[in-house]
This record gives C-alpha cells, structure tokens and sequence, in this order.
C-alpha cells in the first residue's frame, strides 16, 4: 500500500537521504533501524510530506502524494505519525489533545471523539492524566499522549519515531502490545526504534539504515540471525552480546 | 474667591468643581472607543497575521490559488504599511473630510472613529501577532498538520491559542496606546478626555493644573485595563499543577484500565 | 531668561549664525512665542524676506502680524529678538513656566485668563465675520438670521466659538476646531456649513479655497453681538512681569487703531498666499 | 500664477518647491529622535524585563536583598505604568516646562525630547520584553541553570537573545510609533515632521496638500525602516540548513575521532 | 558525599516524592530505574535544585544544600545535569553550548574552553557539527550534545536523565564506555535509565523506584539477580525474560 521509490533529501549540501526504495504491504510492521543520524526521521518525516522530498516517488494506494494534486491534509489525517519529541499540543489538556483532530478533522461528533480518546488514553494507562496539561507530565507520559493521539484518528498507516525511547521495559511491554494487536487488526506500521528486541520479536520486515541508504533490509530472521553486511554487523554487534 | 489666589490644588477642585462631568463624559467616550476599536483591531491582527503566515506551496497550489494568495497577501501587507506607517491624525481627516469632500461619501464621525483607530490597531497587531506566531514551537505546527488539520484549523486551534498567550503584554500595551491616541480624534469633532483638556485649559489658561486631573483619569483607566489583563493573563496559564482526576485511585484505575484492556497482552 | 540649550548636531550653520548676532552687543533677549502657523498673524517661511526673523533653533523664519508687532516692541524697549516656535497647545504653560517672555499669538483677553497671565492693552481688533460655501444654501444669507439652523463651528478657545456661535438660532454646534486649516478642512469638505472667524483669516481662506464666501454683517444690525473688550487680542506675560508689560504697553500706547490696521494689511500683503 | 488657480498636484508642487528643505529637516528630526529613543528605550526595556523577571526566592534570599528586591520592582512598576499611563505630550510639557517652573531646572530641549520619548518607549519595550521572555521556552532557562549561570547570565546569554528575535516585530512597530509620535514634540519646541506639516497648512491653508506630502514622507520612512528590520531578522534566523564544516569529510573525522579516543572502549 | 534523606515533593495535592533515602559515595555509579512517572526525574530536579524540595534534606559533601546560606548557582556549576529533553540553547550553535558554561560559570578562558569543547564533542561523535543549530540535529544527536555540554563543565557529580534514550545501540555502546572511562576518573554519576542492560552492567548500585518512593535498592547483582519485591520482580520481568 505504501510503495517508496528513489527517494531523496538534502538540507543545503548536506544529502541525508539518498536513493531510498522499499515497499510496505497492508498489516505490516517495518522496523527501521540505523545510527543516530543516519536519517531515519527524516524519511518518515518525508512519507508525512512534513519534508519535500528532494526527489522520488512516494505511492499510497498507487497514487504518487508528492503529486501537485495530493490533498495533503486528508492524505495525512490517514498516515498517523508519533514523533520523537512528542509535539503534544501546550496550549491543551491530555484529553484535548486526543480529541481535536478527531472533531476538526475527522469530522467526529464530540461525544464520539471523547470516548474513543479516553479508550485510547486508557490503553497506554493515561487515563488519571485526562486533565493534566502537557508541561505537567513526565517524559514517558507525554509519549504515551502522543502514541493515543495517534491512535485516536485511526490512520491506515502509522509512522513511529522512536515510540518507547522514554518507556520503561513494563510500559515498554504495554505499548508494543497494543501496537501487535493493532497490527493484527491490519493497522500498517513502520516504526523507527532502537529498542532492537521490539524489531526482532515484533516487526515483519526490519530496513537499516546507513548514512543515507538503505543498507540492508529483511525478515526480522535474516537481518538478526544472518546479516548480510558488515556495517550492519558492526551495527547490531552490541545488541547481539548483550541479548542473544 | 478668584483663581488666580487659589493654591494649586484649589484650582483643580475648582476645576473638577466646575468641568467635572465634562471630564468624566471625555473619559466614557475614550474608553469606549479604546475598547471597542482595540477589539475590532486585534481580530483584523489575527486575521492579516494568519493569512500573512499561510505557506506558498508552490507544487501543489495551483496557479489561480498563488495568484490570489499572493493578491490578497500584497494588498494586507500594503494595508499594514499603510496604516502603521502613516499618522492616525491624517488618516482621520482623510477619511472623514476626505472622503466626503472627492466622493460625497459622508461616514458619521462616530463609524469614522471606530474605523480609523480599528484600522490602525490592526495594522500594529498583525505584526505583534507575527512576532506572537514565531514565537510559538515549531514543532506544535508540525503535530497540527501531521494529524491532518488544514494552514487554517491548525493556526486556529493550536498556534494562535499559544502566540495569544505570548502577545497579551502586548494588547495591553494596544489598548493603552489607543487609551491616549483617542485624543487625536477631536479633529473630527469627537470630544475625548483630551479634547475636554484642551478646552479647559484654553478656557482658563490653567493648562498644569487641567493637566494634572487628566493625567491622574488617564492613569485611572490605564492602570484598571493592565490589572485586569494580567488576571485575564493569569487565567490563560492556568493553575501550575494539575489535580489528578481521582488522586487517591490512580493505582486503582490504572489497574481496572489494564485488566480492560489486558485481553490479547503478553505478560 | 536663557535657557542653555544643546545645539543640534545638524545645526551647526546656526551656531555660527547667532555667535554674529551675539557680537552685535550684549542686548537682553526677548523671547517671544508663536506658533508661526497662522497666517497671517504669523507664519513660517524659508527665506527672510520681507525682513521675516530666523525661529530660533530652526532653519525657517517667521513673519506675519505678529512677528511685525515683536520687532517693533523689542526694537523700542531694546531687547534682542528671539522668536520661538511652539505649539499651540504650550504656548501657556511656557509663559507661565518662564521659558519664554511673552506670547504674541493672537490670544483673546478673557476675564478668565487674566487669573493666570497677565494681558498687555489690545495689540489688535478682530472683527467677526462668518465663512461659507459659494454655491452652499447660506451664500445668500443676509444676516446671521439667516443662518438658523445651520451646522457650524469654529476655533478652540476663541470668541467666535464661545460667544459668536451661540448667537446664531438652533445652530448646530459642533466641537470646537483645533486650528484654522482644520476648520476651513471641515468646511470645505462640507461637514460643516458655516464657520466664524475673523477677517484675516477670512480672507487668507478664500484665497486658498476659491469656493468659499465671506460674509462681513459688521455693517448691518442683523450681526454677531460682540463688545470691542470682548474681540481684543492681547500680548500675555507671566503674571507679575510688570516691567516686560509696563514696557509692551508703553509701545502699545504709541499706536493707534489705524496703525494695527496699517500694519495688518501689510502683514495680509506679503502673507506666502499672496505671492 | 496664484495658488487659488492650481490642481492639487501644482499646489503639491508648489509647496515642495517653497518648503520641500522644511519638510526634509523636520523629517531628519523626526528620524534622528525617533531613532535614537527607540535604541535607547530598548535599552531601558530589557533591563527592566530582566529585573522584573528575577525570581524571588523566599528562602534563600536575605530579607535585605529581598527588600531591595521588591523596592526596586515596585520602582520599575510605577514607572512603566506611569509613562505608559499617562500621555507623551503632557508628560513632555511637565518635564519640559514644570520641572523649570517648579524646581528652575532647565532641561535643553533636545535633551526634554530624547528623554521623554526614551523614557516613553522604555515602559512600552518593558511589557513587550516581558512577552517576549514568557514566549521562550522554559527548558531553556532550566538548561542554563543547571549549568551553574545566574539568573541574570541566563538572561543575558540564553533567554534574551531568543525573546528579542520574537519581539523584533513589536521593536518595529515601536520605532514606527515612534516616528509618529515624534509629533508632540512641538509643545516642547521640537519642529519636527508633523510641526512643519502644521505651519504650511497654517501659512497656505493647504491642508490636504501639505498631508499627503507628509504622509508620503512618514511612509517613505516607515517602509524604509521596516524593511532594515526584517532584513536584521532574516539574519537573527540565519540559515535555514547548517553546513557540515567539512561535509565530504564527515566520515574521516568520525573515524579519526574514534580512533583518537578509542583507547579505553569496548567493542 | 551526596546524602538525600527524607526527600519529599507534591504539586498541588499529587505527592510525586515519598521520604526518599539514599546515599552517593565519590565515583560511584547510581542507575534509577522505575516506571514511567513515578518520580524519577523530579528527583534529580529536586537534587540540582530546580525543583524546591518539599522537604528533607541533601546533603552534598555534608553541607545542606536546601539551606538558605547556599549559593545555588555555584552549587549547580559543580552538579551537572543531562535533560531528559535536552534543553540545548537554542540560540547557539552545537559548540557555543558547550563553551558558553566553561566561559560565563567556570570562567574558563575561551581558547581553553573551546579545546576541550571540542574534546567533549569528538568524545560523543559530533565534531562534525560544531557549527550546526540544535534545530538541525537528529534527536540522538542533540542527545549527544547534551552529554558533552555538561561533561564539559566538568562536574563532580553528574545526573542523568535517560541519556541513551535516543540513541542506537552502537552510540549507547559508545557513550556507556565513555561514562564508564569518567567513572574511574572518580566522577560521580547518577543515572536515570530504561536500559536495564546498563543499570546491570555498568552502575555500582542500583535504585528502583515507584510511585514515588525507593522501593528497592542494592547491587545490580541483587537487584537483577535476586529482586525481594514483587512489584521489582514484575517490573523488570520483561528484561529478564528477553536478555538475561
Ligand atoms: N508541574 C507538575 N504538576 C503536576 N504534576 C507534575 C508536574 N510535573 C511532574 N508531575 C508529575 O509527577 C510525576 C512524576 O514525574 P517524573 O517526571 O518525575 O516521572 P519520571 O519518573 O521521570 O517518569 P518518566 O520515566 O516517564 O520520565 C508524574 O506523574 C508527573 O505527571
Ligand atoms: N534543518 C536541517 N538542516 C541541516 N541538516 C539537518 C536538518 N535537519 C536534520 N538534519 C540532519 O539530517 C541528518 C539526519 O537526521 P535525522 O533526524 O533523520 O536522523 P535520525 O536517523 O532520525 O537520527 P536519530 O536516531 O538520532 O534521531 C542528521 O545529520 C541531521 O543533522
Ligand atoms: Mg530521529
Ligand atoms: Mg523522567
């Protein structure tokens, strides 16, 4: 459903993406992982079209949305996206936050809206912090938000930037627990993590990322048990002492 | 017993003794017009400071679309230079006696008044509210539009609630500007505080003490209004803690919530 | 009276300027305030023709009426003339505070304002005539009867205002005008239908603006009622500067109404709208 | 040919032609005060923005410190809201004329000018830094603290020079008000742009003319410094992408650096 | 030499710190491990002062540090802190963070506090980007900025809070290693983490807290080896099934 081609991005001179393709079928979870830097973000932040791509395609359904005529706003109401620094908005409590998009953009009558966010609130155990307003929370917290906002417009895909990088391995287990049964449900996900057991045991399909290129993708299998390169050997040398 | 023996302060009871009600009624029709126009002209700010910001795609909008845009956002720009960049005095006379000299267009001094100080706080807040909008985290525009919501909603619902919070020092210094800029109104026969000022102290050349009463209203009003947006201020911020919904049964709840929700969960 | 002044950076021309005029001997200034805006009692001009006198602290000359009876008043009492320009709105408070001697600005003497500054004898007598639009419903108006009803006003703190105005049946009175310009503004654009003022001014106006008409009832009864005390202008001083008023009034009292009216028709002569 | 025979645009030219270097000077006036109160007032903002934002700390703080403390804020307080509460132009005659009635001290004009409307920009530029302080991020100033800076060293170094970036719209809008506001001057003796305006009118009776070539000129200004101040924002927001200091070499000098540092590591 | 006894703080009726104990010596490595919210980063503001105790004591080399007489700021300069959220100055560019301490605090001379600027910065893998904004780095790269700021400052006793939470595991590897090169130079570190595998390995003692009070503490070999709680045991059940 989500097909990657040619992808490229450049901030000045400097070429963080280069030449990206891969393809995401419906109820996939693609993992995505690489050294800090290597530009992990910045491709999801690209498929958001939150960056112009510098180049190549981006297929939803088929449909380029990097086409002039992509009504950007509704193609994003259906790819979701939790960031790294959460962008929980200040200016509204927890359950605001959940609620607003649902109202304004999905068009959801109050009452609906406000049942489903408190599901989804109750889901990552911030139901207690309904009304709490972001600067109020801690960091855990606030990722937790970000993941029900998320959640809470039930996108057709879900982009995932380091989801459970403020979690601890309890809230750790709840959060990728509902993210496999969403997945289960045929919710599509790629997710951007260092947590190296969640793209082990979770995802279907894992890419790595090297400064900029794809440098090796795969079953979960394959890129654990069997990497092909070195730099991802390197890569996952201490996740593979320490866990395996 | 004549002015000129009186003491200083005996010629300003004397004064309020015998302009009183002038002064109070120059108070009411400055008020009035300050308030009324510092409204107006904070939402011709937010709107001007919107469009102002809406992105040019230049992919994705089409021609037509960037024309108009960048019709509209020449003719506020021009609008904004206009206004701010000429003095409130001229432009009154221009519109009131201007107007109705070339095109026999006769406003009533009152609309004239609104219209001329709403203009020009407008014009002022469009760009108080651009500094208010660059102040704001960029990263809460991205979490607008990443959940879908148009330039618009998301400067509606997320962005302006915060640069709002951030320019408020600033509408009240707005206000407190057109509390005093009323003044030049009386040259369209508006009779503000001033106006009844400068008739005192024309009348009886006692422009200090006359002065002295005026300043002591001007302050009156000016230190109210900044009280009162202070507490609109610290309502916007809201009470530093948050309360728990339920403080004692967090655990409880958290718990119920997991049991819920616990079908389908590893360990 | 000095007053120690910083010299403007882009003065520097002037400095050397009134160093000359000092050399000229070691005379008493007299500092006279106007606003040297109002023709043609006075007004700024660039250059110094027609014996116009520098502003101090400026670039630009006054002349007029005004600036005529300042010379004169300095010359006989010999004092080194010193005209500043200020606004209207101060020319009181700077008299009062000190900062200047004397204003000669066209001010009426009023009973109320002789409890705070004091009034040299009458330096001129206005009279009152009424402007309006040539082809407006009141240019045929014979009297002020015939103005009943009509919308009109005049200028701030002035007779015309405060007692002429009045006079006039079911008149619409509107709010006192700031300046003159501002007046003939509002009745030029047809705000207004009908101002007063007195004929100087008049007259001065009509040139400016060709569509208006005077009107002068001095000559018939149908007239604004006003007493000589009531339409006298006078030189104020800081209350209890008898020897600068006993000095004006003493070249005052060497004049005659005649001579005002002598030297105000050469004032409206040389006025900028003349040229 | 008389001036009663011209167009609007003759009497334009005529005016010019006769009072063009009037215009220009009062115009330099207008400019220099306007410029140089609006630096200082900025001055006198951010240091009272910073003074009113110290922290009290009950604890701490020694009673005497505390005391000065608030002395100097309650100071700080008044003076804003009395300058900002009460208008320029009795101010400018108070301190210009009152304080040589009352207490023989003779303020030269230039001086009475630059003081009133530096003062006078002070207390609107204090409020305005107030907003600008509250609009920065919080986690920068906790950053700066936690590094050991003093309230005073955070100001300086981290929380200014974010707050004066969201309030250079509000600067400029404060040298335009600024410009205009030059205008009451001309009770104190100051022939500015606005004064010269007022004594063609009063020698010409050309109000309309004389207006437009004013506002003209105030716009010509108020353009011209406002397009200086977006060019000094531009720069504040510097590039929009950084560039690596060696971008072809970012994998070496990674390397090297490992390398260098390496002894010591685990795999 | 950091002695924390009786610490206690509530906003508004919300008690977030329950009568904390513990004790610090010179060069130990202290993790604090716990779910999300219960305290654990107000704690190490309370430590650094940013919050205001609600009462208890800190005693930093025998001294009360919550007493009136002490200079804060001075105190600061010797306790360095790592945000959760990094909170770099957003006016400076990537070396001017980590200079502008050393110079305004330590009053260091500026060539000196470049060089070892520098020193911090290549430590951590971010020379490259000396002159780049904190608005142009990826997250784990802000991270790293963070950590080389204040080690810069050279402190006596380090907080961290989530340092490695951005990061892959080949740059935790990395800056694990350079924490562990500054413990045995003797510096003090208390660190707040979700990776068990650190708390395991390279601390001296362990922490675990919830919902606001220490709920154990002991050696990494007690605390990973032989928990006695039930609700540590619970706690650290899934990192104990996955990598141990
Ligand atoms: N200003 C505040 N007002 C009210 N409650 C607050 C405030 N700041 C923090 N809290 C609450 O205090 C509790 C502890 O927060 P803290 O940030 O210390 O948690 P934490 O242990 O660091 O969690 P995490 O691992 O998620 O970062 C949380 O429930 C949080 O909501
Ligand atoms: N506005 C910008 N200008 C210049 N360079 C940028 C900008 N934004 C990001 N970069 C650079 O692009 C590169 C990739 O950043 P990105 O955020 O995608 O990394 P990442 O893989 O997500 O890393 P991390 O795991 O640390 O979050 C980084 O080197 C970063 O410095
Ligand atoms: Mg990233
Ligand atoms: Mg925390």
């Amino acid at each position: 459903m989500l097909k990657v081609s040619h992808l490229q991005k450049s901030f000045g001179n400097h070429a963080v993406l280069n030449d990206i393709d891969f393809e995401v079928h419906k109820g996939d979870v693609v993992s995505i992982i690489g050294a800090s830097g290597s530009g992990k973000s910045t491709m999801l932040r690209c498929i958001n079209l939150l960056e112009e791509p510098g180049g190549g395609e981006i297929l939803f359904h088929g449909q380029d949305i990097t086409d002039a005529k992509v009504n950007v706003p509704a193609y994003r109401a259906k790819v979701g996206m939790v960031f790294q620094n959460f962008n929980l908005f200040n200016n509204m409590t927890v359950l605001e936050n959940c609620i607003v998009g649902q109202v304004k953009v999905a068009k959801k009558k109050p009452e609906e809206a406000r049942i489903s966010a408190v599901r989804y609130l109750r889901q990552v155990g911030m139901e207690p912090f309904l009304n709490a307003k972001p600067r109020q929370l801690s960091g855990g917290q606030k990722q937790r938000v970000a993941i029900a906002r998320a959640l809470a417009m039930e996108p057709e895909v879900l982009l995932f930037d380091e989801p459970t990088s403020a979690l601890d391995p309890q809230m750790v287990g709840e959060v990728l627990s509902v993210m496999e049964d969403l997945a289960k449900q045929g919710l599509t996900m790629l997710v951007v993590t260092h947590e190296m057991a969640f793209a082990r045991d979770v995802s279907t399909h894992v890419i790595y990322m090297s400064e900029g290129v794809i440098e090796e993708e795969g079953t979960p299998a394959q890129i654990f048990g069997a990497p092909r390169s070195e730099k991802t050997k390197e890569f996952l040398a201490r996740f593979r002492n320490t866990a395996v | 017993m004549s002015i000129s023996n009186m003491s200083f302060l005996g010629r300003i009871g004397y004064l309020l003794q015998r302009y009183g009600t002038s002064y109070l009624k120059g108070a009411g029709t400055t008020l009035v017009i300050a308030l009324v126009s510092t409204a107006i002209g904070c939402l011709i700010g937010f709107v001007v400071g919107v469009v102002q910001t809406i992105p040019v795609d230049k992919k994705r909008d089409s021609a037509v679309k960037r024309g108009l845009l960048k019709v509209v956002k020449v003719i506020l720009k021009a609008y904004v230079e206009l206004f701010r960049g000429t003095p409130m005095i001229v432009q009154a006379v221009f519109i009131y006696y201007g107007l109705s000299q070339v095109f026999n267009i006769q406003l009533g001094m009152w609309s004239a008044a609104f219209l001329v100080v709403s203009i020009n706080t407008g014009a002022y807040m469009a760009e108080s509210v651009r500094g208010g909008i660059i102040s704001v985290d960029p990263g809460q525009m991205e979490g607008a539009k990443a959940i879908g919501m148009t330039h618009v909603q998301a400067m509606k619902n997320v962005i302006l609630p915060q640069a709002i919070r951030n320019i408020m020092p600033q509408i009240g210094n707005n206000l407190i500007i057109n509390i005093k800029d009323t003044s030049v109104l009386s040259v369209i026969s508006i009779v503000d505080l001033f106006f009844v000022h400068k008739s005192v102290a024309g009348a009886l050349y006692t422009y200090f003490e006359s002065a002295t009463i005026v300043m002591a209203i001007y302050l009156t009003m000016t230190l109210v209004t900044s009280r009162l947006l202070l507490l609109v201020e610290k309502k916007m911020d809201g009470d530093a803690n948050y309360e728990l919904v339920d403080t004692m049964d967090i655990g409880n709840q958290l718990r119920t919530a997991r049991e819920h929700d616990g079908e389908g969960r590893r360990g | 009276s000095s007053k120690t002044e910083e010299p403007a950076a882009d003065n520097a021309a002037e400095a050397t300027e009134e160093t000359a005029s000092a050399d000229a001997g070691e005379k008493k200034v007299l500092k006279v305030a106007m606003e040297c805006g109002y023709a043609p009692y006075n007004w700024t001009q660039p250059d110094d023709s027609n014996g116009a006198v520098p502003i101090n602290d400026s670039s630009d000359y006054a002349y007029g009426y005004d600036v005529m009876m300042a010379k004169k008043i300095a010359d006989e009492l010999g004092y080194e003339l010193q005209i500043v320009k200020l606004d209207w709105d101060s020319l009181v408070p700077a008299v009062q505070s000190g900062t200047v001697d004397c204003v000669i600005a066209g001010q009426s003497i009023t009973s109320d304002r002789l409890e705070m500054v004091d009034f040299s004898t009458p330096y001129y007598y206005a009279s009152v005539v009424s402007l309006v639009k040539q082809d407006g419903p009141l240019a045929d108006a014979a009297g002020i009867s015939d103005f009943e009803g009509a919308t009109c006003t005049s200028q701030l703190g002035t007779i015309w205002y405060d007692i002429c105005l009045p006079q006039i049946k079911d008149a619409n009175i509107q709010p006192a005008q700031e300046s003159a310009p501002a007046m003939l503004v509002a009745l030029e654009s047809g705000r207004t239908d009908l101002v007063v003022t007195d004929m100087p001014t008049a007259k001065a106006a009509c040139v400016a603006y060709p569509d208006l008409k005077l009107l002068d009832f001095t000559e018939t009864d149908d007239d604004f009622a006003v007493s000589d005390e009531e339409i006298n202008i006078g030189i104020s001083v800081q209350k209890g500067n008898s020897e600068l008023l006993d000095g004006i009034n003493s070249v005052l009292a060497t004049m005659t109404v005649d001579d005002f009216n002598s030297m105000m028709d050469e004032a409206i002569s040389v006025q900028p709208l003349s040229e």
